[in-house]
């Protein structure tokens, strides 16, 4: 099987992403990998809403470009999304709700009256979802006997008479199928002998690599596409004799996340664009008090309110520079599922061990899809932890910033070690005390970006390298967009074209060795960034001798691989790199 | 809170005020409030005896922000605003330490006059100490949030045209669990204050009046308004100690009100037993299936 | 006269600041060019502070190197500013307050009781500063009329008795030079006939200039070095029909600034780095819906609350990137007194025709130092306001949003014009209704940042090149270090070095034909700044084919001549530019 | 303010209701409690007849911050929590504007709970309308800070373990000099408690209650306990006013405290008559004097 992309659009609330999940995780079960996202509208209630899942027998990087399986709940679902459907696809569609429905079409289409069914047949308009999933196991011989279970274990909490009724639904579907459709698609999906694999999306893989990492104390003020780490958690975390509290604000939020990691704990919190603004006066506090705190950003589209449901990249420059004053911080870009995971370990780490704060940037695309993912393998996995004074030199003059040749003093816990010292935002002498000499600020401020060269070392180790050893055309990326751009690298090096990828994790500091190396092997860089004004691309300029060519959608939409295919491909047709100097009041180009 | 057995205060064992000294000298003018608030806070602490290592005292930015420093317990001394969540997190991550957090009017009051409704909502179990002099002394004598309608200063040269807020009627509204006020110029009384304080379960508020002589000289004005909450107030009753708050002439000192309510870290307690009933301590095993 | 520099030191409270004003008012009047600034403790009372001053006969371009004159309050100072001063300066010192004095130095000294005369030839401690004053007249042989003129002025609402003891003590001062001190320093300070100048502060300088702009609200949060631009302004302000609030906090101060920028006043507030961090999320708002205001961040030592009273440049970076999202805003940086006045009017103008947040950028330096300024020709300076939907054609469909060629879109005022419009944070279309489809935040993404177009205009013209037309080293600079450079770079030229610089006063957009001009020149290019990470250096190599030769100061210190001279020479004497690719975790060259 | 000549609300002359509405159709769920507060607030305008240009409406961001989308005033979106300080800033820019904020429980009493306070001890000419659902509606149901203990929600799974705060009683310690109450069920009795609002001169507020079908149906509670206020109250009588407020079973409706002070716009203009007493209405080159 060479991967099928299935797609179901219709209202908010009518249960498009709750079947969607159903039909995810029955195909990850079978053994498949999966690359699922959803779309949903910033309105309230209503409003289009939109999930998508790919399904391969082997590793997938993307989304996929053109959908093999659209169900169209109603009318704006058909207008959205059938121009996306293959040629040789299929498109099931409510005839009821989808009067304006295009006659000739390269794809097949079957007209199926999904609600009219579920209401007459099974007594319930609620059933039309898993219906549907029947007919699409009739249709793929996918196997019934998951989808029973699946079933049973969703609704098992509301009784019998529910499930059973859902198992009727589902079978109804199955055998519709068989009875009333030619159907000539000679795609099955049969199950696979896989090792099993967790089907999880971003946000919920960030909750679980950091209740690995140790964390316990959480706080967040709820925010759209950042909100259910928080709801996840609090349902976990207590358990686990951690904290989570929902806090008035995200100022208070961070607060009270460095308070408790001054404290002792790995602390966390979560937020999105609006919430890591007001964050940034606290972001400069753990930097100059040299607390180590971990601040997810999943960036959504901006700026301002901007589009809360939608996908943006346009968060890095204030992950970098938000604060006054020179505020050392570490900034790292997940990149995919999986990333997630140990991303947010890495994250833990490192503030851990440079009692920085560290930004971790996600994104609504990246948190909200979901993948496939291999059970992680525990014995891997490094857990760091901060430095404490040594309990063996039990002497009186403890200083808590103290000079070190790495810039990292050990960090005295109260109730724990016998030493009382203030931790201040104010510029200070080894000992804590204030000070405002021109050699202690010289001093210090040397210091607390000293940190920052252990980090360095992973910047390195922590990057990746796709495609041709002896690329003619190369590509930087960052974030979510890892996989597209992988795909994208893949399907060119088939088709002859010699490109590779690079794709940091850790943004600031950049991996510069790294960078240099791939510089040298071509300079023709492209930098794709779901951003206008190329923050990447700019930070980049700042610090290599680099002219990227600049890639950049802000649509609220990722990219596809076909995007990147695209710019590759005109990239790879010239023999002159376009000039790039884009002063960025004028349209990237 | 370790070191502390019993409800009721110990007599002194071992520690006095002069071993909760740190080797800094306070840098304010001589004569300023705050003195008075870190002699009585010194008392309190060497009446519970407790290990300086137990202890953390947060604050925010201001004259009176700077008591930390001063002390040779632990401290944070935070950003402007702040100290309330933050001193939350601490306690939050360590039930155990004993946690008090000071600041000004302008810091408690304006800037960060929006966590105090939540920290008091929340029972938060910590001592605040509001060291309120009506004014901000550290940024040279702009009015603050409980400044007298009409003063003079350099923010308001015609004279503030604002009504100041009722910090002690505030902190009532807001649910706190121990509200009282002090005058630092009654060390002995504000001394026993605060160790009442210290020893309440949950949220404890002290609105510390604490004259700045520089900006705002009250040492004349306020000790003729001054009076002891009188003995029969029934600490109780919440519309009675409102009544005495919102007194239009007299500056009541005293505890005003007190009640026993599940404190935050009782709250939070209860939510892990009842979460561990229902699901036991995840193994990540569990945690890894609930994805499969 | 070749200029002399005057330094008075002792602690906190006594005085010292108040007696510096005065000398300097009073030197000014004379007729001489001034330049002054001063130091205090971050401390409550006491401490260390000082007033430094120097005069001269022409344009006056920095504090200066050595002190000519120091007089020391107490030993503090003396332990402090002895080394700075000149090898034919002179020393004057109250003998009771200063026990050790070294004995064999370059300079002139002289041991006087200031303190002890005053309470006893003039029955008040407190009468010492103009006692003083007086023996620096008496010194100089300084107009005594222009001293007793300024005490009247000075003490009048007092009455006359005081009056009188302060002009007892000023010419007791004076007599008691002429009586006791056999003085060789020739330095005398004669009266000029020159047109008469302002003195002030960079604040009052703001202050003023903002007023001129038509300034109609202003809310700030008190914050050190901000503070006495709202207690300015508060006592002139509402006199001239305008509004002066202090708001609960810096979030506050901003959203009424935009509340009333919305309602038709043009609007402003400063505040400092911890303020300027709170800011964020609003500056993003003003962005995106598109409301002038004007931000005024004297900066400070950071990060976090640092060193409250010290000098740094280190807000740059949030200046030009606080904020989610692409959040387009302009940045300026200040860099004379004077260009305080021209700059914030400048700084109105901008906010007011682009309809987009303006940051202006200045330091506890340039804010609390005075200098002397020419009387404004107000026939030279423009004001604009912005564009308001053209009361002709009354249609009804008003567009807030307008895509126009500029960007620039008709303001429509409440009470004003007869069109209802909601302005937004959230994306929207034309009409202001919110909507988030991918050409619908392509455009209006593209639409705010075509609004700077007409900024990069701006930005080359108000841009300074000093020195050698074809340089072998160059300069570039901003902000408060502009005549520090401007004199260095003039020394440079006379001992014949060719070197000159640039200064740019609008930072973002950057003057980018005029910097790639420069470079042109030159690529051998020094970039002074007051800060670690070498923000501006970092912002020119992303956007320049530049690797700038780094000199920060991070001391809370401003640059002297000497500093700048000192790296010219460097510099001037190689042949190979040295490698800046200075990855920011390791400390600037 | 413009078009409004006597303190008591005119006849309808001209405008209804429907002259206020915008084209766009409210996006709220179908039964979500604010449809009742925006047609309350048509025709409270029409009973004013505004002409809507002067008429400002400010949000912040929720469900409820939509508001002034559906309206053919003038309207301010902000961001989450800041509405009133926007408010103050269109109203003292321009007076004669009619301005009305609104916003959500978690708008006003969370994120922006440090600015009520404030807006009210200023007396800021404006009025406010909380649609308070006591949820989070439009990040999909978590805890407010008027949330009941013990709820439910996808932040607190376990069930909310912070009192919540009482709006009412809050205003009026911070010293709001018109505080009240009223339910979009009762469409009728909002429009009026709106029309009183926009006619007191300072500071009104509105808590009004309004249910979030979707994550929080109150619809069948909150009637049960709602009663107007005895008609024998004396609005001017802060403590009456107080104790009401801290029912502990009913929840009053109409309004609970009514006085006249100086607004914020009144107190501002004396500011400048005193300063203009003082120096004059300073001309620019008397401006330049003032530094040779
Ligand atoms: C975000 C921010 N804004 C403003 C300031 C400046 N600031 C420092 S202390 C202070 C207020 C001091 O008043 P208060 O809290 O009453 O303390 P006091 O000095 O009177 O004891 C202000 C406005 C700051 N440090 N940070
Ligand atoms: C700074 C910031 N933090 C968080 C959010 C996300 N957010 C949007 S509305 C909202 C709360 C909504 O609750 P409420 O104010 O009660 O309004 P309702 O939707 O219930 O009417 C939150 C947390 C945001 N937009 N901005
Ligand atoms: S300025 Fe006021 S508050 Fe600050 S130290 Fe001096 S007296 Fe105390
Ligand atoms: S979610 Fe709740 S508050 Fe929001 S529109 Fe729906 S019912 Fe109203
Ligand atoms: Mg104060
Ligand atoms: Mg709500």
């Amino acid at each position: 099987m060479n991967g099928l992309v299935f797609r179901i659009g219709g209202e908010g609330g009518e249960g498009v992403i709750s079947m969607g999940e159903l039909l995810t995780l029955a195909c990850a079960r079978a053994g498949y990998d999966i690359y699922a996202y959803k779309t949903y509208p910033a309105e309230i209630k209503g409003g289009y809403a939109m999930w998508q899942v790919r399904v391969k027998d082997e590793l997938l990087l993307s989304q996929g470009d053109k959908v093999d399986v659209l169900i169209c709940f109603n009318q704006e679902s058909y207008d959205r999304d059938s121009r996306d459907i293959a040629d040789n696809g299929v498109l099931l569609y409510d005839i009821d709700q989808c009067p304006n429905v295009k006659e000739n079409t390269p794809y097949q289409k079957y007209g199926i009256p999904f609600s009219k069914l579920a209401v007459e047949k099974i007594g319930s308009k609620r059933s039309k979802n898993v219906l549907i999933l029947g007919i699409i196991s009739g249709l793929f011989d996918f196997h019934l006997e998951i989808m029973e279970e699946m079933v049973r274990q969703k609704w098992h909490h509301k009784g019998d008479t529910v499930v059973q009724k859902n198992l009727d639904a589902l079978r109804f579907g199955f055998e519709y199928v068989k009875e009333n459709l030619t159907f000539s698609l000679s795609l099955k999906i049969p199950k696979l002998d896989k090792e099993p694999t967790m089907v999880l999306s971003g946000n919920e893989s960030i909750c679980l690599g950091a209740i690995l990492a140790g964390l316990k104390y959480y706080a967040g003020y709820p925010i759209t596409p950042a909100s259910d780490i928080m709801e996840w958690l609090s349902e976990k975390l207590p358990a686990l004799d951690g904290t989570v509290i929902q806090t008035e604000d995200e100022i208070s939020a961070l607060a009270s996340v460095l308070g408790a990691s001054y404290a002792g704990a790995k602390s966390m919190t979560a937020t999105s664009g609006p919430g890591l603004s007001l964050m940034c006066e606290l972001i400069g506090l753990a930097s100059m008090a040299e607390i180590p705190a971990v601040i997810v950003d999943v960036q959504r589209g901006g700026p301002s309110t901007g589009m809360p449901t939608k996908v943006e990249q346009s968060d890095l420059n204030l992950a970098l520079y938000g604060a006054h004053g020179d505020s050392p911080r570490v900034v790292m870009a997940l990149s995919s599922v999986e990333d997630c995971f140990y991303g947010i370990i890495r994250a833990i780490n490192i503030a851990e061990r440079t009692q920085l704060p560290v930004i971790v940037l996600s994104d609504q695309y990246l948190a909200q899809r979901k993948a496939s993912m291999r059970i992680p393998d525990l014995s891997h996995i490094e857990f760091e932890t901060r430095l404490e004074p040594d309990p063996a030199e039990q002497s009186s003059d403890y200083k808590r910033y103290a000079l070190t040749e790495s810039g990292i003093s050990p960090m005295a816990i109260p109730g724990k070690h016998p030493y009382g010292y203030v931790a201040t935002g104010i510029e200070h002498e080894e000992t804590a005390k204030p000070g405002y000499s021109r050699k202690l600020h010289d001093d210090m401020t040397n210091k607390r970006f000293k940190k920052l060269k252990t980090v360095h070392e992973d910047s390195n180790k922590y990057v990746k390298f796709y495609g041709e050893p002896q690329p003619e055309v190369g590509i930087i990326g960052w974030g979510s967009s890892e996989g597209v751009i992988r795909e994208a690298v893949k399907i060119a090096n088939a088709n002859g074209m010699k490109v590779a990828a690079l794709h940091p994790k850790i943004i600031s500091p950049l991996p510069y060795r790294s960078i240099d190396e791939f510089l040298a092997l071509t300079k023709k860089v492209i930098v794709p960034e779901m951003n206008y004004t190329g923050q990447f691309a700019n930070y980049l300029m700042a610090w290599h001798d680099i002219k990227p060519i600049r890639l950049n959608k802000y649509q609220g939409m990722p990219f596809t691989p076909d995007d990147i295919l695209a710019k590759i491909e005109e990239v790879y047709g010239k023999t002159h790199i376009k000039e790039t100097h884009s002063p960025f009041y004028s349209v990237p180009e | 809170m370790a070191e502390k057995e019993t409800l009721e205060p110990q007599p002194p064992l071992k520690r006095e005020a002069k071993d909760y000294k740190s080797g800094n000298e306070p840098i304010w003018c001589p004569g300023c409030g705050d003195f008075g608030v870190l002699a009585s806070l010194y008392d309190a602490l060497a009446v519970y005896n407790f290990d300086p290592k137990d202890v953390v005292v947060v604050s925010g930015i201001g004259c009176s922000s700077r008591l930390p420093g001063f002390l040779n317990t632990y401290g944070f001394h935070g950003v402007h605003g702040r100290a309330l969540p933050i001193g939350m997190g601490v306690k939050l991550a360590n039930p155990e330490l004993n946690v008090i957090v000071t600041g000004g009017d302008g810091d408690g009051f304006a800037i960060g006059g929006g966590h105090i409704p939540h920290a008091c909502r929340r029972n938060v179990d910590l001592t605040y100490i509001v060291m309120d002099n009506e004014i901000y002394g550290l940024t040279k004598g702009q009015i603050s949030p409980t400044s007298p309608l009409g003063l003079d200063t350099g923010s308001t040269p015609e004279g503030s045209i604002e009504n100041p807020l009722n910090p002690i009627a505030l902190c009532l509204i807001y649910g706190a669990s121990f509200v009282s006020r002090a005058y630092s110029g009654k060390r002995q009384e504000m001394n026993k204050l605060i160790v009442r304080a210290i020893d309440h379960k949950g949220f404890s508020f002290i609105d510390a009046y604490s004259p700045c002589i520089t900006f705002y000289d009250t040492y004349k004005i306020w000790p003729q308004k001054i009076v002891p909450i009188p003995e029969d107030h029934d600490t109780s009753d919440l519309m009675a100690a409102l009544k005495l708050a919102l007194d239009p002439e007299k500056m009541y000192v005293g505890i005003f009100y007190e009640k026993r309510e599940p404190s935050l870290v009782e709250r939070e307690d209860s939510i892990r037993k009842v979460l561990k009933e229902k699901i036991g301590s995840p193994s990540i095993q569990s945690l890894f299936e609930l994805f499969q």
